[in-house]
This record gives structure tokens, C-alpha cells and sequence, in this order.
């Protein structure tokens, strides 16, 4: 009954002070799932087809990593743009944008693969900036997105990353966003909207509290823990729905 | 100063106290990330038994991270007491280590000397303790400290109520946090990491703890994980804010990219304090911390990631926490590479909060793209708790739904409790008793449909304002 | 028969028990030398949850080894006792795991359903178990033994001394074991591994035994590792032997390349017993087993290793030995790979062990061509003393010089003490009391020079014929 | 004053329950060196020169096994010749021998290096049996001379083999003895003769030992656990020192 409420593992019983073989069993397949998740390599032609159907220019980048395992290992080449995108960005020669959205595998390329899609369109829908372009990164982690918003001359930059995989979640997708990037930033200088998926965060509100973020970041000059999340009083005036 | 040892006739050089250590650490992936790890076996052996004729006092001498240039060095220097340090002054680390396990060293004399001992003295003495002297030895340190609730007292295990929920639902959370209860779970806080960084939404995960709480008159308190400036806002605005929480690192650096430095934190205990909503005792301070997360941060300095969190220690003692939490298996392989070296870590971090005079939880616990799974956890959770362990986590089943990770779970808790005769806190056990929950010998009664938590529920699971 | 299961959309097929059981087997090395484990992480769950569903009947509908073909089989089914089984004839293994951990299930129902129980069921359940499962259950079953001691009384932890010398030289041996003494050492068993196999020198081994032994009066027993038709001949020609020893496999062509059959073991054993030597019992026996042994072999019949080793169980139970030892880690990393496995294969051994009603002790040890170290084995022997260990092996600082590997020390035996509040055996308890080798409160007590054993050394360290 | 009579780690002393930090440090050395022992490679060009010196001839083979990281987790490789080897051996038509020498690296190339030699030599002084030649084999388990004395025709065969390395005894050598050794063979067939180095059994003693059992099992028509080593009377008699 406790369980209509929420998607987390309660009211599960007990044999003793343990739990049974039956729910020993569920955790155990999930975490098989789980671990899969986190080496599903991303096919990148068939969202980036999507992206294009958007009306969006994708940019291809890849970080210094060259598999999963090394991904896995080494989160310092997963924060730098491998040299020959980084060359290729350069001479782009792209408009820069005011806020650049930057796509990246992360620890899940399955909440990529499910959510990406949806997500942009959300944003999209309510973007006060054009859009012209956005940025398909492998490999990446969330500090790559700084490099490749520094060498396009983005004013901001949202990168839309997967989160490790969980056990009941193994495709949630969280963005880190990030007022005037550049390489070095660091955390304290972002903000992060998380668990964005069907169970989790919805992509309207996720696509809302960005938009707000970026509005916000515009008009103090600055994000991370200087930015406070005050959208949702915004949100109880626009939808009285939500709480 | 530089050091040299010889090992089969071959002398290795280590440039300073910092290249030492690193060198003398167990293997785990982040130093080896870092490129401050002994790249072979002899070496490591080398740098062990030169690390062992290192007297203690050189690490008064010689700063892993100069004075003028982090406040954590700065901290770690002023808060020194010299007179506490005395009965060890004159070991090495090797000397140290024998002293530790001596029968005459017991709680008394450990918690005399706890000041005296700088986290890099804890660290040194850590790497060359076998994984059985890292639990002998936390278990003879005494530490509790208290709020609602009286943790750390012996033959004791509190757990910390975590009821996460993807969008913050407050029903959702609601409902986890009863489920631990009638588990007997929740005595050292329940404590939310909210998903979500929104004040308003904040503002109501407080006045749903407080609800619960103060309806049922448990002794225990709340927590919400958000960044520390989003809680002085909150506080500000009088929220029901019990313990404030923070994630902190052993450097400045680190702890800047966190967003915080000893002003901030100082800052938010005053503002805690004020509130005086602690019955038993003001300590109110939540930290968390683990290894690797200065390296992420590249913010190490070159010091291996076991020194580097021992550091944080003493950014956690400065403030007198309630409860400080190595979240031991959380960021990844990057750092900790399999279950072997997320036991070796979580062993070593309770030794050294608990030798610097901690209430030492550890969050028992591993991600989904580590090489480890439920017996790793299993296991140490075991050694934990013959370890003295503080607290560790109460997640249901297991499994974070909104972090994504794995620890332990209400029923793991229970498991401990009846295989090293374990007792909650003794005031949470007394209410625990009281509601009929837990019966006279500890067991954890059947859920009768008319117990007053589950009658209580519909009007708990509404929305609250 | 056949059985299968859907996983992920996906059919897995298994074509008898046999294959399901390898595939639902913990991964380790051994399995997959034979080729019999899991190909991926979804079979391998497949096989889980498939097996979970098997009544626990069905073990005893289809063997594993034909009965016409191997007379451990034929033990086993002639041996099945209906009505111990009764309580739990009518479960799935997955079911009996939940039985196996409920609070009615105490040590007076696991007792009586230990003779109803076969190895493969043992080894089926223990196979769905986690670590802590393996630990809890294990603690809840009691055996005890007798010979001169009583081993395996709750809230005690005994230890065999092993005095092992490269040359078998007789003072070596009885400087190791006047050591182990002084550590409180001893009360299973005091047990050589001779590195000869000439009769006359292992004839000069009994004689040192029974000359310390009864020399001090010492409440416990001796015995000569080496092949049971040498005991057999030195039994005939008067020697005084305690305990008759033998390592024993799971399968009758595995016995067959050791040189044993029931029908010796059987001999062996009346031989022993007609000597009268036990005061307290005539549990006479001592085995030791460990997982490998049949593949190596190449006797397992596609078997797992895991569940041949639980199958050796049977051979053991049959001669009501005083001990039975599954030296877990001794072989190699072909078999188990690192200290995960071989923590692991400890647990599951031990549960196994005392599930069918075994006095069962574990090597807690490893090689140096395994990737393990000290650390895995502090862990193991804490999580085993946790479960209710029998016994363990004592060797001087932990290195046997013969044997070429790392076992538990006569230290560890003391922290496990320390530690857990476990004592030796009562009446060996009693003798070091008495001979001022431990005070009242367990506590080992410093050596005088003056101490009876230091000054009965030089005559012991005299040749004895 | 204990640890004159044994290498074991006798009177160590303790600090509370526990071994001293330096005890635990001469342990983690003494680990240290046994690991790098079970990864040295034999250097079989040296061995071989100094069994040439000897008046032997030098067979070399082969098992299945590739490398050392093979070795240790492919025992079954470790036991059959490689296909090579193999024809090699059958080609070679070499006279049969009744006792046949088989040299093998084992789990010590260290211990082969070390003692094989002088063993040899304490061996071929005593033998009443000619010996022409001798098999050095890599990568071998005890079994593998089971083929190789089976495709020369020897009737008994005795293996030299590195037993795995200890913290004190890296470097230690057992014998493993088959009469009418063929694949096949299990180890209650064979006799061992252990623990030889000059800290433990004398290359002497060995061979006195390896002689007897020869003998003997020629004399009964077996070896394994039918052949008990009864040596020592003999050796009683002929050395009075010899307890
Ligand atoms: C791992 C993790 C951490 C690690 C990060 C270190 C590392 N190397 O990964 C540690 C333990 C250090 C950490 C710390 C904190 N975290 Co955190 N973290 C996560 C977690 C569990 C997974 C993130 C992930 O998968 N990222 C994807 C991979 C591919 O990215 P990456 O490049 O490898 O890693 C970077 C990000 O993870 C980022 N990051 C991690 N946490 C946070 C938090 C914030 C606010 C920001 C801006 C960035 C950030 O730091 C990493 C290094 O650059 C998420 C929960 C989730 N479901 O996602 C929470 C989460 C993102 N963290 C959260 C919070 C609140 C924090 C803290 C602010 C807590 C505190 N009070 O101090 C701190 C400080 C963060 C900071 N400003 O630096 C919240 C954010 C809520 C929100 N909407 O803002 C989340 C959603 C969890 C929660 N609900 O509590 N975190
Ligand atoms: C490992 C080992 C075992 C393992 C072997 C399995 C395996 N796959 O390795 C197990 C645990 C099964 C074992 C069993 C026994 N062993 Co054992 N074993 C050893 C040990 C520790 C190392 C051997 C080694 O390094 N070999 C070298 C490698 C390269 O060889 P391998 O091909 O990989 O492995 C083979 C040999 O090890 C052989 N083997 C192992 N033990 C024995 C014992 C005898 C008598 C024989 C003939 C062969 C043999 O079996 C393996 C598979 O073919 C030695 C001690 C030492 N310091 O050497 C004792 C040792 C050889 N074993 C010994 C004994 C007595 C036995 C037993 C007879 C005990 C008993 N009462 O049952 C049994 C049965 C042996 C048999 N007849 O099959 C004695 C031999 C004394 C002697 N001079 O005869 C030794 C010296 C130890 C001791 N002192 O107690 N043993």
C-alpha cells in the first residue's frame, strides 16, 4: 500500500530480519540491467537524425576517451575535447549563441537515447534565444561541455548528460548549466536540474526550470550557488496544478 | 626535506612527505588516476617502511599543503593541542601504530590523545594498519555527541532514515520515511537529499520532517541535503531547519568548488545554533565526505585521495558535528576501484574519524559501474559493525531511486543489529518500545493494520503546508 | 530433465540440475576452467531464478552422479533420513532460504533437519544466499564435538595449532608448538603436516605429541597429516595416534586419485576408535577438504566446484569426525581467483558445513600466486567468527614454512578473541588458566622465564624416541 | 631463543593481540618477493649449459601453456605438450631409460634455478640406472611428465618441480615419482619427496630418497600409495648421524 506512493522499494517484508529470496532476486536482475546500461555505447545517427528532424544543426565532438573502460576510468579525458573536434570547432566559425544546449552520453547513453529528444523539443518550444545548432558530445562527462561552449563563444551552456544508471532508473538524465564557461569552472559555478525522465522530473518542468535558470543567470550575471531556483513560485502561478 | 629507503639493494628516493605517502598508500584507482601512486611493488614496500620510522612530530614540521596557501593547513596547525599530543610525541608512525593496539591504550587514552593527532597523523598510521588494526582499534574509541538523540554510545548502531524520492513527493518520501520507522529505523536523522534545488519545494520537504517528527514525538531530527546557502536562506525565512547539512573535502580548493569554505560553514552552525532546537545536546552539524573527491575536483595537490579526505576530518571537527558520513563506494571506480578497495577505504575512513574524535558513519554503498555488488557490501558492513561503526544508511531495499546507487537497507540494519547485539539509540529505543514497533528483547514487531503510524498515515501522506 | 527460464524476453535452456546449478553459481575461476559457468550476466541470473523454483524433492528425484556410478552418491541417498526432512520436503530452494531465515527457524529446527538435508540442496540454497546470509544462518546452527575438548560450543572459538617444520625436525616442531601454546593455541587439535612420508620419521612425530601432551596434561588432541594408510600402518605398530586424518573430495573418482575409498575411511576410523584415547568423546576423525580438489582431479563430472565440495560433506559426516576443515584458498587462483572468491567460498563452505550438521573450521588462507593479501584474510576471519567458526589454523606469524602459504596466525587468533568475546574450549579454557598462560578475564598473560613450559623446553627440545 | 630450532615465525612478541608494525612489514616484504618468484621466467639456456656440464643431454619441451598469467589459471594446459613437442618426442626415437629425469619450472623457476642442478648431480652419483639425458620442460605441471616419460618409453619417471613460493621458501623443490607413467595418472600413483633446499631436505637426502623409492617400487611393481617410504632404516644403517 505504502508503495502506490513511491517508486522506491518499501513496505518489501521479511523472512527474519531479511529480505526475501524473491526481492533478493529483483535487486539482483536490476543490477545486471543496471550494469548494462553503463556500457550501451550511443547511436549517435539515429539521434542525431532526430535532432535534424527538430529543425537542429548537430555539431559531432568527442572527448579524449576511446572506450567505455577508459571512459569509466579516466574522468580527466572525459573533461577534455579530443584535439582533431577541438581543431574542427575552431574553425567552425559558428555563430555564437546565447545559450548553447550540449548533449552528452555521460554514465547512461540509454537516458540520452529515451529523453534527449523530447527534452530539446521542450526548450525549444519556450526558448526566448535561437537555437540554430546544438552539440553532440561521446564520451563525455559533465566539465567537457565548458571547453566546447568557450570555443563556440556561448554565453551559457546546458549540457544534457546521463546520470549513473540506477536500479529502478537506469536511464535518468540530468543538466548542468553553466553561466560564461570556460575550461577550469567548476561545480560551485553550475546548476543541476536531476532525474529528469517519465517516473522523475518531467521534461516541461525540467525545460521550465533551465529557461528560468538561464533567464535568471542573465540577469544577475552569474550561476551556481550564487543562482537560487525560485521558479517554482512562478510555476504555482502559472499552473496552479502543480504545488 | 626528501626521504630515501633501501629495499633488496635497490634505494628509492621520495622528494617529500607528500610523495611518501602516496607512494606508502594501499593501491586504489585514484591515486593510480592522480599518477601518485608507487608504480611497483618494492617501491611500495619502500615507501611502508620508511613511512614507519617517520616520527610523528614531522608532521608538525613539514605541511603536506602550505600554511599561507590553504585554510585547511592553516586549521589544521592552530587547532593543534600540544598538550593532548604529548603521550605520542615522541612515536614514529610505525611506533604509533604499535601503541594503538597496545591493551593499555583503551577509550580513555585514545580520546586523550584525539586533539593532539592531525589528519595526516591519522592517515599515515592508517596505511600501514592491516584491515583487522583499523577495526580493533576504532572499536576502543569512544565518540558520541547528540541533538534529539544520543549517538555513538557502545554497543549501539544508529542509522540515518534516507527516504529520497525522484521529484521530492512528499508523499512519496512520506511514505519511505514510515516504512523505516516501523523497520526501527531513523535514530541518528532522517535526512532527505532532495532532487530538486528549489527553495519553495525545499521549504515544504522541512515542514514535512518537522510534521512527523513532533506528531510522534520521535527523538531523532531532520536533515535536508541541499547546498548549505540554499539552508541559511531557509533558516532565514524560519524554516524547521534540525541539523545543517554539508558535503566537504580536505582542501580549500575542494571545498571551493563545493561552494564552501570555514566562513560559510561557521556561518550556517551560528545560524543552527540559534535556533535551539536541540534537546539533548547542539551538536548540529551533518557532513558528509569521501575519498576522490578532491582529485575530481583537481583540487589534491598531489596528495592521495586516503590523506585528502582524513583532512576533511578536521574541517568536520571543527564544528562539533552530530554526525559525519564517509560516503565510502558513492562517486565511482575512478576513485575506489572494486569492492576490495571500497572495504580497505571504508575501514580506513571510520578509523581516522573515530581516532580524531568523530561520530563516524559510514554510508556502506556502491554504483552501478563499479565492480562490486551486494557481498561486498555485505561483508563490510559486518566489519563496520564490530568496528564501532557510528550509523550507516537506511535506504528501502537498498536501493536510491533518485541518487542511483546502492546501500544498505532497512533490512540490513536489522540484520546487524541481531548478529552483533546491536541497539538503536536509547531514546529512540525507548520510543521505539513505546510504539510498539520493537519488543522488549529488540525484535521488530509484526505492522498491525491499527498501529497508530499506519492509522496516522492518510493524513501524513496529504500534502502539508 | 530439463529446465529454462525467461529472462528479458529472453528462454535460457539448461539441460539438467547439474548445468543449472554451474550456471547459478557465483562466478569463480574454477568454473570457468571447467567450462561450466554462466557465458553472460543475464544466464547467470536465469539459472538463479530458475533454481529458486526447484523443490528441494527434486534433489533427490535426480542425482547428480548416477547412483550406479559413485559411491558418494549412494552414501548419500542411503543415508537421506525422510523424517528430519519432513519440515522442509515441501519448499523450493528459494523457499528454503526464506525458511532458513526465520525467527522460528533456531538452532533446535536446523538440528533436526540437518540429516534430511543432502549436500546438493545445501550447496542449491547456499548458492541464492548473500554473504550475510551465509553468516546469519551459519551462527544460528550449533555442533558440537568431543575427543579430549569439547569444540563448537557457542560463544568459543578454537584454533589447531600447526607446528609445521620443512625438515620435520622434532625441536622445530616443538619450539612451534610451545609457541602456539604460549598464545593459548591448540584446543581442536595439534596437527602436523609432515613433510616426509617415511614411516619412521612420522612415527618420531606421534611420540612428540604424546609427550607433550600428556606430559602437561593438556585437554586436546594430536594429529599427523599424513595419508591415512600410513596412519593405518602406524596405528598397527602401536604408535599413539589421536585423531586419523585424511582429505577427502566430493567425488568417488576424486577420493580414488587421493588414495582413499569409504571402505579405508572406514577402516581407518574403527582403528582409531579402538584405541580408546578420547576422554570426552570419540569424534576421532579429522578432515580436510577444499574447493578445486575434484577438477583438478579431473573428477567432477561437470559438477561445480562449490556444490563437489559440499558433496564431500557427505564423506565427512558419515565418520562423525571431531573436525572438518575446508582449507579454502590453498590451492589456487585457478580455482579461486582473488580474495573475493576465496571470502566467498569460505562463507559458502562453512555454511554448508555446519548446515549438515558439521563441526566445520576454515583455513582462512591464500597463496602467493592468488591475488589476495592479509587484508582479505582479516576480513574472512572476522566474518567467520561472526558466523560461529569451529575452529581455525594457528601458524607461527601466520607464514607455514612447509606448506609455502599464509594462513591465520596464533595473533589473529587472539584479536578474533578480543574482538568477538570468544573463548577456547572449556576444559582447554581451564588448563590455561591453570598454567598461568591466560588470566580469568581470557587475557594471554606475558611469559616468565620461569613458566613450567619455558622450563620443561630444553628436555622437550631433547630428540624424543 | 625459540626460533633456533625453526625458520617459522616463532616469539615474535606482540603489541596488545597483534604482530608488531615491523613484523607485519617483514611479512608484507616476504609477500612481496614470493609474488615476483611465481612470475619469474626460467632461464633455460643457463640451466641447460650447466646439465650439458654434467655429461647429460638436454631434451627441451614445452606445454600447451603460452605465458605465465596462462599457467596459472590453465593447470589443464600446464599438463599436456604442446602438438610440437609432442611430435618432437616421438620422432626422436631416443633408447628408453628406466628412470627418466623430467626438470619442470613449476610454480618456482627459482627453485629450478637454484637447486635442480647440484640435485641432479647428488642424483646421477647414486644411480644405479644409466642416465643418458633428461627432459626440460616449461610452463609444467607435475602430470605433464606423465606424457613425456610415456612417448620416451621410460618405466619410472622422477619430476624436478618448483613448488609454489612461500614468504620464507621461495625458492623450494619437490619430486614427484610415477612408476609406468602414462597420461592419465593421478596422484595416488606417485610419491613426493618435498620441501628440498638447503634449508629443508638436502639435495643428498633427496636423492637417497628419490634412489629408494625407485628401487623399491621396481621391487613390488608400483609407486604411489602402495610404496611407502621406508628409507630412513636404511639410512639409519648407513649414516649413524641420521636420526
Ligand atoms: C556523483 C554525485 C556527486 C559527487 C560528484 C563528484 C564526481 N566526480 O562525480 C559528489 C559526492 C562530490 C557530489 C557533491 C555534491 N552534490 Co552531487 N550528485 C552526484 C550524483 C549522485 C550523480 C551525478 C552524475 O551521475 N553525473 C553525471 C556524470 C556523467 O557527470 P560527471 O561529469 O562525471 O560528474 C560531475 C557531476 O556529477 C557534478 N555534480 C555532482 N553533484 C553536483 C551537484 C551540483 C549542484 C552541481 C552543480 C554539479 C554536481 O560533479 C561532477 C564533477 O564535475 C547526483 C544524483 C544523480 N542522480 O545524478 C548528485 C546530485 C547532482 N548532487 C547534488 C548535490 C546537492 C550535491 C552537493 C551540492 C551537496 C552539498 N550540499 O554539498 C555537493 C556539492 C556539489 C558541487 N557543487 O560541487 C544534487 C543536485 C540537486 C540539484 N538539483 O541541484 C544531486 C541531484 C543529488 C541530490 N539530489 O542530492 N555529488
Ligand atoms: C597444493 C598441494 C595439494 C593440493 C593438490 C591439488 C592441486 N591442484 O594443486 C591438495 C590440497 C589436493 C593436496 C592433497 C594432498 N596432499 Co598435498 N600438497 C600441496 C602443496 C601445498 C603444494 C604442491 C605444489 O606446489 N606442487 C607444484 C605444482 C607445480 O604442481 P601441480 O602439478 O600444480 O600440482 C600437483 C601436485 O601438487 C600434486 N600433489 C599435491 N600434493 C600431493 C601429495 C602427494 C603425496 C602426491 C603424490 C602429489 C601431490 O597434486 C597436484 C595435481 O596433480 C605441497 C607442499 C609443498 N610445499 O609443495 C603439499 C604436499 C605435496 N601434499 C602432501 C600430502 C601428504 C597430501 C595428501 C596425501 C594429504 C592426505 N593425507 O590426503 C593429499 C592427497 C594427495 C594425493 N595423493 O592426491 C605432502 C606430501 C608429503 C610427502 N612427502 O609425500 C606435501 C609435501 C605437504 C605436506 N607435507 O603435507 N595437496
Amino acid at each position: 500500500m505504502l508503495n502506490v506512493h513511491t517508486p522506491a522499494r518499501v513496505a518489501l517484508g521479511r523472512v527474519g530480519s531479511s529480505l526475501s529470496t524473491r526481492r533478493i532476486q529483483e535487486l539482483e536482475l536490476a543490477h545486471g540491467m543496471a550494469r548494462d546500461a553503463v556500457h550501451l555505447a550511443l547511436d549517435k545517427q539515429a539521434l542525431k537524425q532526430s535532432l535534424q528532424d527538430l529543425g537542429l544543426d548537430v555539431i559531432e565532438v568527442q572527448s579524449q576517451v576511446q572506450d567505455r573502460a577508459e571512459y569509466l576510468m579516466r574522468p580527466d579525458k572525459g573533461r577534455m575535447l579530443n584535439p582533431e573536434c577541438r581543431r574542427q570547432l575552431t574553425e567552425l566559425k559558428a555563430s555564437s549563441v546565447p545559450l548553447l544546449l550540449v548533449i552528452g552520453d555521460g554514465l547512461s547513453s540509454m537516458a540520452i537515447a529515451n529523453h534527449a529528444v523530447p527534452l530539446v523539443k521542450a526548450i525549444q518550444s519556450d526558448c526566448p534565444w535561437p537555437l540554430p545548432y546544438l552539440v553532440l558530445a561521446g564520451q563525455a562527462r559533465v566539465a567537457l561541455a565548458d571547453e566546447i561552449a568557450q570555443l563556440l563563444g556561448a554565453q551559457m551552456v546546458a549540457v544534457l548528460i546521463g546520470e549513473r544508471p540506477g536500479l529502478s532508473s537506469p536511464d535518468s538524465l540530468g543538466i548542468y548549466f553553466t553561466y560564461q564557461p570556460k575550461t577550469g569552472c567548476t561545480d560551485d559555478a553550475r546548476n543541476c536540474i536531476s532525474n529528469i525522465r517519465p517516473q522523475g522530473l518531467s521534461y516541461q518542468r525540467a525545460a521550465q526550470k533551465l529557461l528560468w535558470l538561464a533567464a535568471e543567470a542573465m540577469r544577475i550575471g552569474g550561476s551556481g550557488i550564487v543562482l537560487k531556483d525560485q521558479s517554482d513560485q512562478r510555476l504555482h502561478q502559472i499552473d496552479p496544478q502543480v504545488r | 626535506m626528501s626521504y630515501q629507503q633501501t629495499v633488496a639493494g635497490v634505494v628509492y628516493r621520495f622528494a617529500d612527505l607528500k610523495v611518501l605517502m602516496a607512494r606508502a598508500s594501499p593501491l586504489r584507482s585514484g591515486d593510480c588516476l592522480a599518477g601518485i601512486a608507487a608504480q611497483t611493488a618494492t617501491e611500495h614496500m619502500a615507501a611502508r617502511l620508511c613511512l614507519a620510522d617517520i616520527p610523528l612530530q614531522a608532521f608538525l614540521n613539514e605541511l603536506l599543503i602550505p600554511y599561507e596557501d590553504d585554510e585547511i593547513s592553516r586549521l589544521i596547525v592552530d587547532s593543534h593541542d600540544k598538550d593532548a599530543f604529548a603521550p605520542v610525541s615522541h612515536l614514529t608512525v610505525g611506533d604509533f601504530r604499535n601503541w594503538l593496539l597496545l591493551d593499555s591504550t583503551g577509550p580513555a587514552e585514545l580520546a586523550a590523545i584525539s586533539t593532539g593527532v592531525t589528519p595526516e597523523m591519522a592517515a599515515a598510521v592508517c596505511k600501514l594498519m592491516r584491515n583487522q588494526d583499523l577495526v580493533l582499534v576504532a572499536r576502543k574509541c569512544r565518540v558520541n555527541s547528540a541533538f534529539r538523540s544520543t549517538v555513538g554510545l557502545p554497543g549501539r548502531l544508529s542509522s540515518r532514515l534516507q527516504p529520497n524520492h525522484p521529484t521530492d513527493d512528499v508523499k512519496g518520501i512520506a511514505a519511505a520515511i514510515l516504512d523505516g520507522l516501523l523497520y526501527g529505523c531513523g535514530d541518528a536523522v532522517i535526512g532527505i537529499n532532495p532532487a530538486s534545488d528549489s527553495i519553495p519545494q525545499l521549504r515544504e520537504l522541512y515542514y514535512l520532517l518537522d510534521e512527523v517528527i513532533s506528531h510522534y514525538h520521535i527523538p531523532t531530527q531532520s536533515c535536508v541535503l541541499t547546498h548549505v546557502t540554499n539552508q541559511i536562506q531557509l533558516m532565514e525565512k524560519g524554516a524547521p531547519v534540525d541539523l545543517v547539512f554539508q558535503s566537504i573535502a580536505g582542501t580549500q580548493a575542494a571545498n571551493k568548488s563545493f561552494g564552501v569554505d570555514l566562513t560559510l560553514l561557521s556561518e550556517a552552525q551560528s545560524a543552527a545554533l540559534s535556533l535551539k532546537r536541540g534537546t539533548l545536546g547542539d551538536n548540529v552539524m551533518y557532513f558528509e565526505t569521501g575519498q576522490g573527491s578532491a582529485l575530481s575536483a583537481n583540487a589534491h595537490h598531489g596528495i592521495d585521495q586516503q590523506t585528502c579526505e582524513a583532512r576533511a576530518y578536521a574541517v568536520a571537527r571543527q564544528f562539533s558535528p552530530l554526525l559525519i558520513n564517509s560516503v565510502v563506494g558513492f562517486i565511482g571506480p575512478e576513485y575506489l576501484y572494486d569492492g576490495k578497495q571500497i572495504t580497505r577505504a571504508g575501514l580506513e575512513d571510520h578509523f581516522c574519524g573515530k581516532l580524531l574524535g568523530l561520530p563516524m558513519g559510514v554510508d556502506i554503498c556502491y554504483t552501478n559501474h563499479a565492480e562490486a555488488d551486494q557481498n561486498d557490501l555485505d561483508n563490510l558492513m559486518i566489519l563496520l559493525a564490530n568496528a564501532g561503526l557510528t550509523f550507516l544508511m537506511g535506504v528501502p531495499g537498498g536501493d536510491d531511486v533518485m541518487l542511483n546507487y546502492q546501500s544498505t537497507s532497512f533490512h540490513d540494519i536489522l540484520v546487524l543489529r541481531q548478529l552483533c547485539a546491536l541497539a538503536p539509540a536509547p531514546e529512540f529505543e525507548q520510543w521505539l518500545i513505546k510504539m510498539a514497533i520493537m519488543d522488549a528483547n529488540g525484535c521488530i514487531c509484526p505492522v498491525a493494520e491499527a498501529h497508530p503510524l499506519i492509522q496516522g498515515l492518510p493524513r501524513l501522506l496529504q500534502p502539508i503546508n
